[in-house]
């Protein structure tokens, strides 16, 4: 049996390591950016889709499903973005007699659009946060809710997800520029501008049910995770569990997502998403009808796999766990690595890496899609890969992040490591004390710049300079004011692809 | 293995502190800053890092990452720092006064020449290209770094070059 | 605070991550041999011992006490092996003022000679192995047991540890080389020659308790593991727990081993070792009063950080959690990796690892002593690292074993991952149908010879000898047609350690 | 990148295969075996590996590693594969045969020899224990891997050897 993977980067390696645990060969697919990438030369077979851009690479169905006939794969998994949430694509898999590892088209459809699944929950008595409930025409409708419900609102895109096409407004002057900008940038995004507007709950969490499904009726929630950290209502950071919810708030939960499942008739893995206010009520946001980029934290302290809870359902098996059966243990956190520069502004870093160390040890698990000289392309998006660390207790957790990320190095492109270094000893983080706007407050208060050398430090950095250009390293001058002939010798190093190529020997 | 350096390092609001190195052999470095001399231990690492230890016992490893506009990054174990280091001989010497008069220009790795820009006489400036040189399915400007009169061209289009060999002779001349 | 670990490789590494955890800084002391090595490069502090023979730089007691002066370390962890079981060197910290992170001098000295140990085992009512019970004087001695007890007898080095001055003995004309042998061995290994003899039980398994304990009083047994996969008496493959123990055997497991550690006074973490026979009777076999090797799949399966919890005690500190808070789940398998070559006999592989690329993923740990680059010395002990991985269950354990097997390269030095590779994939292994020769019988009638390539693998050969050797990595050189001289070049590479090195110039 | 290489597979018990291979451009290979001809894709890694993917689909990712005496080995994902491709071209060039009558019993790792059990003359059989090395802290016995007489033995107890140093020299015997 063959499984595909339509999708690229560590979650096309993460399903490959479910499918070898099942005794499932695994097939890649390719765009000619990723000819070289990890996700590629670990798979069994590969298939090149076509050029960089992904629309005519892992967003094209035709090519897609050419690659399951060239190999004969019967499996295909979709991993999250890219097809992940499309239901036609779903259809046409089933047409061409594979089997897609997630929900039934039907469900994608139903949780696709934000709009009609906000009416979807309010008939399964789910709450959901006040807003429009469609598709709004123009921004004087838009405005028309804000007066209603009070400023400030969110613009939201229907087909979203991500944080893309998503605005803040905060006054009824502010609603038709950020219509605009919001409506282009879904379009871009998901090829539909449709948007409509939620009330702004005031410093809410976000929490999330894992929910586990199989095609014989059984239907699980395995936990709940916190992913209150977010830039932009992009998640950064994830745990398992959440430490703003008791017992009650809990049970709650669990029950309003089996009830969003439940009404689709759900049969994979999936999650649902709440807004939990200070005051614990909680609201849908919505359903993701997909592996979720956060799962591991979820397996780190349930003790289960849970792609291959998806791909044993999608061939028809049963879970292979009872509701009772799972006891949490422990606390995970997952932190995002992006290729992105936390000091400005995290805009995307594409590049080479020169060098990737990855920490080890107790409590570490590692996902990542690169290796040392992998080439970070500006095609896609710039996740290199997630670091997860588990502990007994929450404190252990952080304990451990704080190592690990310490172990934790990347040289050749920016990443957001250093804003992980800064989260793990603030206070605020350390406690628990957040919101879904907090770090974006934190971000316009904390610098992230490097820190000065030390003393010792500057004495290691002068031997390490002296040392190299005696050795067989290539080291441009000194960082000091550039003068004519040793700019040249600069602009000589840095234009050769190796550090060693053509400098005179001294 | 024998080398001394003089750095500047530069403190915002005050004035350049000295750091003088000597290499004294494979494994030992003296260094002298304002605040006294040390002995300090370092070895290569086979990742291309360095690794020193200073008198107290503290351990750093890290490495200096070249980067475009002759920066270079200080890395010690998982973090880069903000630190600058000077060279100030170095900038009154020229990069083509060490070491000997006449200077060669070699292949770093094994390539081919795919095209020679310059022949004997030529006299050549910072950032002239001297030939290019295709490696790694890349194409590399190999380009003069000082001022400079071309002694001889010793490469031919189309040749395939190992690690080390001479490509061309340079004779330092002095900037106008 | 800062801790020195008296040790290398792995276990100096994993110490160091349990010092991050608890905010302690990390002394790393080193041979000539490791001057470049993982555990000094990632350690605050380092201090050079001596050259790389151990009697002069990890076996130095004045060294290692100095270097705790210089750096100003207050405790001291001796890791496994080296100094682990040496009660002069325990005391030896306590006078210097150090805390040793370990039990007191008296309980090491206590378990530290076997056959003193065995008497007190019985003494304190648990069973022991029927042998002699002081170290025999000379052959003849051994020899009148074989007669009394009965062939096959094993000997023992009385101070030993890790099947050194180990001899198993068949009849009694093989007493006096085995003798001679193993008593070479054991003075060589532990500076002491003296042997015992066991009867040796019919294909026992090897099963010990883990024990954890603090200077308050509490002692709580952390479950078994099960270390019946040895070879020639070493340690292979260790699992958590032990499929070979009912509900009813662990609770005596557990109650002898507690016993045992009450003997003594023992407040540390420390491992009891057991016989366990066919029919469910077991004996006391040692008591290792150190970190054990295979801790990490106590820790997977438990949820506990060993490491951290000795160091806590050593402090002081209570345990961080009762004998009833600790509820096990799931399974975890660790297999030792050595720098031997299965196929000739396990001889030591020292050298340079050319390439080592580690598992990654979902229920995978490493603790590993190399990097990339590292050289392997025939100076010690040539484990390289271990590779645990844990599952929901031992079957999901060794799926994800065998998963990470195929991910996991080293390059340069033999090493025993092959052994692990065809180990998973046997029915009795699968099935935990073995006990401690089992081992040691497969390996007569199983080979170990690399498989041969399929077609498809010898054109993937074929095509990349044609790439390397015009490409920029392997062989200098144009691309063109290959003339004589040109082949010449590249036999010259090929005969090369590195692939740049030693091509003519031209 | 163009390249034209003639491999000769050597099978146990048959006749050796030719392999046949062209690179055609940066990411094209034509080979040719006795089951016919194929086009494959082929790609350097970052790494030094070299990814393959064949009309099937199937993709391979490994690298030859060069090892002394001129053999190399072929890693293909985290496995050494069993395969001898020779190059008739090259032996032409002069590659000497590999392989004598005598057997050199050899040092793989530097140790000290403890015990030599066996002198010229004597008829050894596979198992039979020649001599006890002691390295990495292990005594470990050297023994016979077929029936052979020993010629000479090259070594004394106590003495310190290096690697690759011969230790017994052996000649082969038809087993009984």
């Amino acid at each position: 049996m063959k499984l595909l993977v339509a999708n690229r980067g560590e979650i096309a390696l993460r399903i490959f390591r479910a499918c070898r645990d099942l005794g499932i060969e695994t097939v890649a697919v390719f765009s000619d950016a990723d000819r070289a990438a990890p996700h590629v030369t670990i798979a069994d077979y590969a298939v090149r889709l076509g050029p960089a851009p992904a629309t005519e690479s892992y967003l094209s169905i035709p090519r897609i499903l050419e690659a399951t006939k060239k190999t004969g794969a019967t499996l295909i998994h979709p991993g999250y973005g890219f097809l992940a949430e499309n239901a036609a694509f779903a259809r046409a898999c089933a047409d061409a007699g594979l089997t897609f590892v997630g929900p039934s088209p039907d469900a994608i459809e139903a949780m696709g659009t934000k709009t009609s699944s906000r009416v979807l929950m309010e008939k399964a008595g789910v709450p959901v946060v006040p807003g429009t409930t469609r598709a709004a025409r123009d921004a004087a409708e838009l405005a028309d809710f804000g007066r209603t419900a009070g400023y400030p609102i969110l613009l939201k895109a229907s087909a979203g997800g991500g944080g893309k096409g998503m605005r803040r407004v905060e006054r009824s002057d502010d609603v038709a520029g950020a219509f605009a900008r919001a409506s282009a940038e879904a379009a871009a995004s998901f090829g539909d501008g449709a948007i409509y507007a939620e009330k702004l709950l005031d410093r809410p969490r976000h929490v999330e049910v894992q929910i586990a499904a199989d095609r014989l009726g059984h239907r699980i929630a395995v936990g709940e995770r916190e992913c209150s950290i977010q830039r932009r209502h992009q998640k950064v950071v994830e745990e398992c569990p959440s430490g703003a919810v008791g017992e009650e708030v809990r049970a709650g939960l669990y029950a309003a997502a089996l009830a969003a499942a439940e009404v689709v008739g759900y049969d994979s893995c999936g999650t649902v998403e709440f807004l939990l206010a200070e005051d614990g009520s909680f609201y849908f946001l919505e359903m993701n009808t997909r592996l979720q980029v956060e799962h591991p934290v979820t397996e780190e302290v349930w003790g289960v796999d849970l792609v291959s809870e998806m791909i044993r359902a999608a061939l028809g098996e049963p879970l292979s766990f009872g509701p009772d059966q799972l006891v949490p243990r422990g606390h995970a956190i997952e932190c995002r690595v992006y290729a992105e520069d936390p000091t400005r502004g995290f805009s995307p870093s594409p590049g080479v890496v020169e060098r990737l160390r990855l920490p080890e040890g107790p409590g570490v698990r590692n996902d990542v899609g690169i290796e040392t000289g992998s080439t970070v392309s500006i095609d896609y998006d710039p996740m290199l890969g997630k670091l997860v660390v588990s502990g007994r207790d929450r404190a252990q957790a952080i304990a451990r992040l704080a190592r690990a990320l310490e172990e934790y190095e990347i040289v050749g492109v920016e990443t957001t490591l250093p804003l992980f270094r800064k989260l793990v000893a603030d206070e605020d983080f350390r406690s628990g004390r957040f919101h879904t706007q907090w770090l974006d407050g934190w971000l316009a208060s904390h610098g992230l710049a490097e820190r000065a050398a030390t003393q010792e430090e500057a004495v290691f950095a002068a031997i390490s300079r002296t040392v190299d250009g005696t050795g067989p390293y290539f080291v441009p001058g000194s960082a000091g004011p550039p003068t004519r002939w040793r700019h040249a010798a600069r602009l000589e190093g840095l234009r050769s692809t190796r550090p060693t190529v053509g400098a005179p020997r001294r | 293995m024998k080398a001394r350096r003089r750095f500047h390092r530069e403190v915002e609001g005050s004035d350049p502190q000295e750091i003088l190195v000597e290499i004294r052999d494979a494994a030992r470095a003296w260094v002298k800053t304002s605040d006294g001399e040390v002995h300090a231990d370092f070895s290569r690492l086979p990742d291309g890092r360095t690794s020193v230890i200073l008198p107290s016992g503290r351990q750093l490893a890290g490495r200096i990452a070249p980067r475009p506009g002759g920066r270079a990054e200080t890395w010690v174990g998982a973090h880069r720092l903000a630190i600058r280091l000077s060279d100030p001989l170095r900038e009154l010497a020229g990069e083509g006064a060490v070491g000997s008069a006449a200077a060669e220009i070699r292949a770093r790795i094994p390539g081919r020449v795919v095209e020679v820009r310059v022949s004997a006489g030529h006299l050549v400036s910072p950032g002239t290209t001297l030939l290019v040189l295709e490696a790694m399915k890349m194409q590399n400007e190999i380009q003069a770094e000082s001022e400079a009169r071309v002694v001889a061209v010793e490469c031919v289009a189309g040749q395939a070059v190992d690690t080390g060999a001479i490509l061309v002779r340079l004779e330092p001349r002095p900037a106008e």
